[in-house]
């Protein structure tokens, strides 16, 4: 079985990683600016599908699917984003004679819309955030909009059945807010997905971010595993995850699993997929949304369980029976961590940091998984999402993970762009995360409450970094290096920098 | 050889000068004396060790720099930035900043002008200002978009805006000149 | 605690690693080749400690405690090699004041000798490879002399009593070679360690070398490992080692580890050590010798049992109490198999390859722990031995930790110098190792039967690659590098080889 | 541009020539025409596509190489020696071998001379033969070690030694004349 990596960056390479552990060989597909990135340069061989702009490449159905008819391909991998979740694509895909490694384009559809995914739970005896079961029609009435309200009870949230990515959501703190709320969400959702339907929703005020992984076949085995939690997020955005939760007894946790395995059976769900809940500070949890493809924190899962989740998404595609041991995959043994390691500057307020990364040395050694999508020599686009790396940790408690993700943060070096790893190195010693007392309401209100860079730098250390920075252009201007220079002169980084900056 | 070389928000001068063998140089942190042995090693690294005076937080108090290390600098996104990277620290260090900044701010532009540039490539989302409209400082400008994310770049300072050189759909390269305030 | 680490490369790497994640400083020491080693650029500071040849630096007991002063360290960590296991530098430290992390002077003094730690073991009540119990007097009568390797029985081996790496040791086959191998060999130990004396042991023809890890406190108490399985060895020099062997059953595991701790038990051996054992095809087991300080597989034991090996030593010297739970210890979860990646050219007969690393990729991903020594810019010096990295996997099972090493040789890059994994990559797909049909005699035979390159180009390969070297240099040349050059000219690599090679 | 280039003991014939636009080549592999589109991306990287007819075993079998790939290319330790990597395999790629030799053996030597260098840097541990000797191919000559390894250099072919240019103790660089047979 060949298999098409419909995707890019780290994601792409993981799945490369996993082809060549089962001896399948891989096709990547890459834009103009992803010539030489490094998924391109791992796979086996590599189809361009078109111009930088994704929705002329990765977005684009037939560019993806020529470039697999072209290389001979028999399966197609959608990673994460992009085209993942898209059930025209799985469909095309199918259509075209071809092993779409995720669920049946049908389970795409219906836990796409949060509606139906929201009564798929309810018929499955699964909890979900108390709200309107359907899509509120346009001309209901405002009387009746303004006692199905009172009835979820306020606080509570206006959210786009076609939702995503916080667009249409909006929070409404009492009655006197409900229709203005109603009105800017139906147009935002409007103008962002093509479709005006919202639904109401109980705001919980500090929830846990909590979801199960699981695996199901096409034998009718669905195996649930350990929660992940993923509470730290900044704008809704996951940026740490880690297994287990602090948040969560075994009990608790058999509770959970039994619920998302319920959901997926529900739904005849097949290959890999998460159910997102939401926990409340008194231990109930609540049905959010499923997620019908592989997620950006899956490592965190295979640290703590030893399953390797894209095997098993491959294997499941090729029809092979779900033959693992479910208590393996409940039982956590030790504790991961993952940091996503995004391509922008801390230090303004997260601005983006595209550009040439000059060298790259991943942190290693015991403990430390690196999935990396970059390399040296590459230059990160500003087409697509600033992800260039997970590092994920395990220690055999938290407080061990933990450590061990300071020593490889402080390990890890990316040169020439920002990123994010200074803003891991301060969080990594905030007394309320090392405690684990977090919600997803956590890290925005500490972020809006600080200043100043995220990693100070001692007086001592600034003199030798000025001092060291003067010696680089001293021996670079000279065209030497001291006694024992073992390369030839390069051009100035005052000039790089300076030609860089300002050229275009 | 003489730098000005800024690092968290400090100036310091370097002064730099061959010393006795090939390895050796004389150095001078904000006029402190100092001897290092110092070589390249490597595209990127340098090892310098020795001892040096420097002041602390710019004086009078003095500390001593007792240097073993072997460093890394490299060139930083910025205009005449270094990265210095000193066991797991990573530290930014712009040689000549003050000179730069000046010559940038009497280039193309009258003397008092704010030159507002993209500070990394992107396309430009939406203009909120126009030539002639009075600002505030921190007031938002344009709205530049890359990597899935929306920016807004702010008003340096108050005053009025002289110019602005993008139109929304516009593409930028880092460095590129969005707006002149005056 | 401030640690000095009194050692270089990957070792310095790892014991840095421990100390940054229990939140200690460390100190690195270097010779002058190894001014910007990666142990020099990871340690927290750096004391240079003299010229290249070891003899002069690493090995200069003065200029190690010198360092260690002036840099107000509490503690000296040896590593492997080196002073690792010299009992006059472990006394050195302690009479400086210094916490030596080791096992005490008296131990590694009495397990230093062959012919003691043999006495040792049997005193522990520890099977022995049969042999003489003490060295052999120079005045032995010739008649006694065949008397006794009479009884012991052929084939038998000569050995140094203060042997070590294959030195001072001689197979006999008859009783017609016994007094010219004991000539040659007591002539090469007194050359090799000046010491003549010598003992006799009888030759197993097709051993295992099977070790077990353990750990002793300061109380008392002594806790043994899983086994390591180090067979695969080249010129009596281990290549390949994986945890748990194939050839030990839960029985035997447990005898191994009982014998083991009954060993340093009798000795009150504390902190790391090693005991080596021979295993028999029949599943008997001799004690060898023990090795008292961290072995270089070490991390295979930490991949399959969870334990920080480094971690646990340093604690051990702190005085802590040895409170891991004995059944982690001697339970394996999963395989783990470590690569030692060696600056060495397999397809020139492993001739060193020392030189300047251009470029340095390691493998990353899941199940995958790099144990790295060295940087891309890092020139590897001629003076010390030649391990680059270790690079080690980890899988449910044997085969998928296999595939995963497969799949980790080759993403791992390391440009400008030959390194050993072609070979690796060969012998990951050899039918008797991928069968565990192998013991110590293995490599060394299979070796000397073959011949050719150890990875086989494809056609379309080998035209690309000639494709792609003439394209560089075209576009070195040319000063251009095509529409979207990223970095200026660069001398030609053809100019550098030349330059390089014939300086000098 | 013309180049031989050695992969694997067979010496392929390049011709490469700008094509229609910046990043487009004509090539020939052994005479066979293709076109590739081919870009540098970074220091170490190339970027290749397009498809070329080559000879297989050099002919007169035919293969068609499709070409989707990114490479590195960096150089060896050899000299004129090119390490191609290419999906985990490393391909070692002499450019212009031939001539190197010819030129390496009648430069500093007469005509038929094999000089065998140091193919690492090392300390000499003993020299086995001296000026005058007769040796068979694969006679040892000169040990150097490096690495806490002996190495024993043997002769390429048999001759008489002309010159020994090294004595025990001393310490070559790479490619350092040890001997020359003739």
């Amino acid at each position: 079985m060949r298999v098409l990596i419909a995707n890019r960056g780290e994601i792409a390479v993981r799945v490369i990683r996993a082809c060549r552990e089962m001896g399948l060989p891989t096709v990547a597909v890459y834009s103009d600016c992803d010539r030489a990135a490094r998924h391109v340069m791992e796979a086996d061989r590599a189809e361009h599908i078109g111009p930088d702009e994704a929705v002329r490449s990765y977005l684009n159905f037939s560019a993806i699917l020529d470039a697999a008819r072209r290389s001979d391909a028999d399966a197609v991998h959608p990673g994460y984003g992009f085209l993942s979740e898209n059930a025209a694509f799985a469909r095309a895909c199918v259509d075209a004679g071809l092993t779409f490694i995720g669920p049946a384009p049908g389970a795409i559809e219906m836990m796409g819309s949060k509606t139906e995914a929201r009564r798929a739970a309810m018929r499955a005896g699964v909890p979900v955030v108390p709200g309107t079961e359907a899509a509120l029609g346009l001309d209901t009435a405002e009387e009746e909009l303004t006692a199905i309200a009172a009835d979820i009870g306020y606080p509570l949230m206006v959210k786009a059945v076609a939702g995503g990515g916080g667009k249409g959501m909006r929070v409404v703190e009492d009655p006197g807010g409900l229709l203005g709320a109603l009105r800017t969400a139906r147009s935002e959702a409007g103008s962002a997905f093509g479709d005006t339907a919202v639904y109401l929703e109980r705001l919980l005020p500090r929830p846990r971010h909590v979801e199960i992984q699981l695996l199901g076949d096409s034998h009718g085995t669905v195996i649930p595993f350990v929660e992940r939690e993923c509470s730290i997020q900044r704008r809704h955005q996951k940026v740490v995850e880690e297994s287990p939760s602090l948040a969560v007894s075994p009990a608790l946790r058999a509770r959970m699993a039994a619920a998302a395995a319920a959901v997926a059976r529900a739904v005849g769900y097949t290959n890999a997929g998460t159910i997102e809940f939401l926990l409340d500070e008194d231990g109930s949890f609540y049905f959010l949304e499923m997620n019908t493809r592989l997620q950006v924190e899956h490592p965190v899962t295979e640290m703590v369980t030893g399953v390797d989740l894209v095997q098993w998404q491959i294997r499941i595609a090729r029809g092979e029976r779900l033959d693992l041991e479910p208590e393996q995959a409940l039982t956590p043994r030790g504790h991961a961590i993952e940091c996503r390691l995004y391509a922008e500057d801390p230090d303004e307020n997260f601005m983006p940091s595209p550009g040439l990364i000059r060298g790259l040395r991943p942190a290693g050694g015991p403990g430390v998984r690196d999935d990396g999508g970059v390399s040296a020599g590459y230059r990160v686009p500003v087409f697509y999402d600033s992800l260039i790396a997970k590092l994920v940790t395990w220690g055999n408690a938290r407080d061990e993970a933990i450590a061990r993700m300071g020593r490889a943060l402080r390990e890890y070096q990316v040169l020439g762009i920002r990123t994010t790893i200074p803003f891991f190195l301060w969080l990594m010693q905030e007394p309320d995360y090392l405690a684990g007392r977090y919600d997803t309401t956590y890290l925005d209100r500490i972020l809006a409450g600080r200043q100043g860079p995220f990693v100070e730098v001692a007086e001592e250390d600034a003199a030798l970094a000025a001092l060291a920075a003067a010696l680089d252009v001293y021996f670079r201007a000279a065209g030497a290096g001291g006694a024992r220079a073992v390369n030839g002169p390069r051009p100035l980084w005052t000039q790089i920098g300076r030609r860089e900056a300002l050229r275009g | 050889m003489t730098f000005e070389v800024e690092v968290e928000g400090r100036i310091r001068t370097i002064v730099i000068e061959h010393g006795d063998n090939p390895s050796s140089f004389r150095v001078q942190i904000d006029g402190e004396p100092g001897v290092v042995d110092a070589v390249r090693a490597g595209d990127k690294s340098l090892s310098i060790f020795g001892r040096v005076t420097f002041l602390r937080n710019g004086g009078p108090e003095k500390g001593t720099l007792r240097i073993g290390a072997a460093v890394q600098v490299t060139a930083g996104p910025a205009p005449g930035e270094g990265i210095v990277h000193l066991n797991g620290r990573t530290i930014r260090a712009v040689i000549n900043g003050r000179r730069r900044r000046a010559a940038a701010d009497e280039g193309a532009h009258g003397p008092g002008d704010v030159v507002v540039a993209a500070p990394m490539p992107g396309r430009i989302v939406r203009v909120l200002v126009a030539p002639g409209d009075q600002v505030t400082a921190r007031q938002g400008l344009v709205v530049v978009e890359a990597m899935k994310m929306e920016n807004e770049l702010r008003a340096p300072r108050a005053g009025r805006v002289k110019e602005v050189s993008v139109v929304p759909g516009a593409s930028v390269e880092a460095g590129c000149v969005l707006a002149v305030i005056e």
